[in-house]
């Protein structure tokens, strides 16, 4: 099994017509995702044309892509200053599981989109993610599908590339993934660790979790409570930022430490004194799940 | 982006809360021009962007004219925090009766604002909140409803006892969260709001960090942008649209992705390095912006060494390849490079990278280990 | 029995100082209104006293009020630029069914304050409107006591004087009332007539509704089609405002035809369709009810 | 309070929205110059509050400064529906290549503000709406989140294929939207949306109504009230707080509460009479307001009776009864006066009222049908 998207999700791409949404569309189809609809305000009834020739419909707005294709999913590329217009859409259009990849949204406006979906009842996955994938069955975002393959770990993880390092390791050490989520950057995002823990818990093939951290925020921390509360696979942890100065954003918007608040030791202790293996370097990740594999097919 | 302390207040007197008078000036003259007109006794502030002015010494009281004089041009090149001090405020001293903490600021865990207020004011908040956090009031802000009259009448409540004093507060706490969304702000704070003996409630500091992402639809923020406490190279970074970040160490970082790039520096300090700044190349793979980086990084005369990390998803490694070769011919470079490359296209990337002389590595460990080793070395 | 007040009503007044807060609360507690909180904004701990010499607890806050004395209804008398943000104060703090007596209130406010107030699952009547009383348990607003008595009738009204005049011609013939109801003459009410047959329709001691309508708007005409649908007791209907003429705002917010829509005409013309007798005078509502109960009890 | 074209259109365009330019004139002599100033044809539009000015002959092209002279001055002066018309604006003719109708206003039944919006534009909507609804799309706002962008775009949608029309007409929604709010209106509709033949979106019409009870905090609104084709009386009365309509009957009216006053009108007509205003005295039972209330009436040459229905509730009657008497000391009132008072300290009313040697009833039938005979009389 896996979380979130599957051979199920019926995607449709937000910004199809743009650059990285014509790029990641082709890559994401390229995988096999079931990709049913593109929304370009002003281009509907033009087509995609897919890597393997087929023609994907446009459409001008999202509600007549899910009226006309049971759209259920939707990943979104539209550039900041209207992509938390365009969740507010997929989610007022009845889309469950909205995937917001646009980096620089205003956090103000994000506020208001995450208040919006929670109203519709759609669940959001970032801004400012890479997406997810579930080896073998759909990949939703710009995550790239080469170093994923199917298996037992379920990864979460705050970064992009730094994901595709853990993935890669994991991948060559025989560790296939059941699906890997970025949550993204921002320090409002709609899908956090402990959302995605509890979906791994409810998924019998994940049978063990890589979370990947980074400074700001307490999201670690909770995530760290709930696996020793709820969590019965071994989970794997790595945070990065420990030699990042206070106050200075890192990069992510979220990724920024504030006063003496989310400092990657204060992360990594609560990893540790919750029963999570932490890794010190991100080959280590691999190594430690598994460890943990064989230990826990052992007892 | 972090305004000073007389930007932040004129925010906040456009959205009308009780700020008192106060000019800007660059020198010791202009500074006492400022006493002078304002008369009696005044206040003179380091205006940089940094906490701890006071301790520091940034922040004077001046009798006179010719103190506020004095003051200004010890205050005036001052270095906070590693920060020169360029500009200071000249503004009426106040009477003082009570201290109060107001701010607002984006929660992660709400995913909305969040009001913070104390009648412990003027200390530092998050002292307060670990020593004694009782004092402190917190409400989250319904972002379809905003602040709500009688959510702001309930902060204010917990400031004081006087009605009138509460109303004052109440208002306030309006329009601070009316500043904070008009400025699009993450961060908007008044330390201290004070009570004066006459019993009028005013801010007498500012504080106000604006969300990055707001400016480009906010050019009179961004027109506040005072780039002059910030090192050459973040503001070239900033123009090219990298984010780069100075740091201490001699190991020069070029990556791609934040989390990567931070994981890269843990590595460098992991292996006995020290890393020379963050830098995030980001998602695309324009060659323009790797040469701009390699730009940026060699600008810094401690860095002894050039480390690529570079994990090719959506960025194509034979890009940055031809990126660096391109630099390398632009630029004269001076210092060794390594790199390493994986992912999206890595084997032309590689040939690219060979085909110039660079010798380039596949591995995150092995690469590190020997740009420290480099950097040791030179 | 009676509907939304009764012995069970534990009121908060919010503006309980101010001039008309203070006469009303007398007059309230007067006719035996459980009034067991005010609340003004800095007169915390004050006491309000009583006709009969109780001392009312007066608070800063809604929220306040109900935690020490468990107060479920409230009614507002603050002044309109304060009187929406009452509403959602007393929503926030809990309480069920809130009372908005005041008048001239921007609309624009009261769309969000009844967002909010159904966000918070609370019940709101008016604004503009002069409450609700349910003879001999507990009246809240500003109806005049001494004209109401016990008795079978259910009154709804958009309009306050024309309430009493209704009421003292019932009263007069022996009609007595479960409650008698002004729901307010603004264009955005929080309780509308159908809400009020709904809930006159569970009270099994309601056994004639008179709903007294205005011009403006299409609520009575909905009422209409809901009680030829929904409505087992007899109705008698009366509208105000035939000679009123197009574009003008009778006084009522609310009561304004716009264009050739909510003309008197078009109302007593749907009450008639839909099976509910139509007072043509005031005074001929007491008489049509007396004859409906009869020709209810005969059959 | 409705607007003049002129000025909801000032709203508009503080708002962004594209309207052509404008000037009010007063004369022919500057309706010429004006014309003049704008070259080409110009549109000269009475400017009154009412609809139907097209067909009342209040909008007129001209080819010509004198044309547009000539038009000023037979417009100016005009009777439209019963009002002067005082100004007229003249506006540069614009090329149509079609019309649209978007409106706002505040929905009782969504309780929020909805959108109307039609390609067939230009005409009376509520024709539209009768003749032709799916020619009409609707939309609700939320007020919680307000007018959404993809929402915006969906009602564009619906009135134009173009898609550069489509995003021209979204960004207009978006900007009647916050002129609607920021105004306090409860209708705000630009009937005709034009599209030119070059293809530009442009708002050639506009009609704002305001919410009275936003008036309070809108100074700026306020100042916009044109009361110079306003019955004196209307004036009067509503300086003196109160609610006063003046109709074309005989019998005066002074009632407590709308819908009282308006089924003591109707009892009126019932009994063969005519009412000659709408007059709500209000809840509170000042007598100074029954003082002003008498003045206004008897302001109308045409009063032939004064009918005084009051039912005490809150209104105390018996100062009811002392304003009556007051007012009478004051006032030449001239016509018979019958009084109905019933409810809160009715026996002291009627004791008053006896002892000045007025006669009173209690039942609202009875000095209905009395002040009608009275009024036939006279």
């Amino acid at each position: 099994m896996s979380i979130f998207v599957d051979e199920s999700t019926r995607l449709v791409v937000q910004g199809i017509t743009g650059r990285d949404g014509s790029f990641h569309t082709t890559q994401m189809m390229e995988y096999g995702t079931n990709v049913v609809a593109g929304v370009t305000p002003g281009k509907g009834g033009q087509t995609f044309t897919g890597p393997d020739g087929s023609e994907v419909p446009i459409f001008n707005a999202v509600d007549e892509a899910v009226a006309a294709t049971r759209a259920n999913t939707s990943v979104i590329y539209v550039p900041p200053a209207f992509a938390a217009g365009a969740v507010m859409e997929a989610a007022d259009a009845g889309i469950d599981f909205i995937v917001a990849i646009t980096e620089g949204i205003p956090v103000l406006d994000m506020a208001r989109a995450h208040a919006f979906a929670r109203d519709c009842g759609a669940r959001v996955l970032g801004p400012n993610c890479p997406g997810l994938i579930s080896p073998g069955k759909a990949k939703v975002g710009i995550l790239p599908g080469q170093i994923v393959t199917p298996g037992p770990v379920g990864l979460v993880s705050r970064s992009g590339t730094l994901t595709y390092e853990a993935v890669y390791h994991l991948t060559r050490a025989g560790l296939g993934q059941t699906t890997c989520v970025g949550i993204g950057g921002d320090p409002l995002i709609g899908t956090k660790f402990i959302d995605c823990l509890e979906a791994f818990g409810q998924d019998p093939d994940t049978r063990a979790i890589v979370m990947i951290g980074e400074i700001g925020g307490t999201d670690e921390q909770e995530a760290a409570a709930y696996v020793q509360e709820h969590v019965d696979v071994p989970v794997v942890g790595f945070i990065a930022g420990q030699t990042a100065p206070p106050g200075r954003r890192m990069g992510h918007a979220g990724a920024i430490i504030s006063g003496s608040a989310g400092t990657a030791a204060e992360k990594m202790e609560a990893f540790e004194s919750h029963g999570i293996a932490v890794a010190r370097r991100p080959v280590e990740i691999a190594e430690l799940v598994a460890a943990a594999l064989e230990g826990a097919s052992v007892s | 982006m972090n305004l000073h302390e007389y930007q932040a207040k004129e925010i906040f007197r456009d959205h009308g809360i009780p700020v008192p008078p106060g000019k800007v000036v660059t020198s010791a003259e202009e500074a006492a021009s400022a006493a002078r007109e304002f008369g009696g006794m005044v206040v003179v502030k380091a205006q940089v962007h940094s906490g701890g002015r006071g301790k520091a010494g940034g922040v004077k009281l001046a009798r006179s004219p010719e103190e506020a004089a004095e003051h200004a041009s010890n205050i005036l090149g001052m270095d906070i925090k590693g920060l020169t001090v360029e500009k200071v405020l000249v503004t009426p001293a106040e009477d003082i009766a009570s201290e109060a903490y107001v701010g607002v600021l984006v929660d992660r865990v709400t995913q909305a604002p969040m009001f913070m207020v104390s009648s412990e004011g003027g200390v530092d908040i998050e002292e307060v909140a670990h020593t004694n956090p009782d004092a402190i009031r917190k409400l989250s802000v319904d972002p379809r409803y905003g602040l709500l009259p009688h959510q702001a009448y309930w902060l204010a409540n917990s400031l004081y006892d006087d009605p009138k004093q509460i109303k004052q507060a109440a208002k306030i706490m309006g329009q601070l969260y009316r500043s904070f969304q008009a400025a699009g702000a993450s961060m908007a704070e008044i330390n201290p709001l004070i009570v004066t003996p006459e019993g009028e409630v005013k801010a007498i500091d500012a504080k106000v960090s604006i969300d990055d992402n707001e400016l480009f639809r906010k050019p009179d923020v961004e027109a506040m942008r005072d780039s002059s406490d910030e090192p050459q190279a973040e503001i070239d970074a900033r123009e090219a649209g990298l984010t780069f970040i100075k740091l201490d160490g001699d190991v020069g970082c070029c990556v791609n992705g934040a989390g990567l790039a931070m994981a890269t520096m843990d590595l460098v300090k992991y292996y006995g390095g020290e890393p020379a700044n963050f830098l995030d190349i980001g998602g695309s793979s324009n060659p323009e912006k790797v040469v701009n980086a390699l730009r940026i990084i060699t600008s810094d005369p401690a860095v002894k060494v050039i480390l690529f990390n570079i994990f090719g998803g959506i960025t194509r490694t034979d890009d940055v390849a031809n990126g660096i070769v391109e630099a390398t011919r632009q630029i004269d470079i001076g210092v060794p490079i390594v790199i390493r490359l994986t992912g999206t296209n890595e084997e032309e990337a590689l040939k690219i990278l060979e085909r110039e002389g660079f010798s380039a590595y596949t591995s995150m460990d092995e690469v590190v280990e020997k740009a420290v080793e480099l950097a040791h070395q030179n």
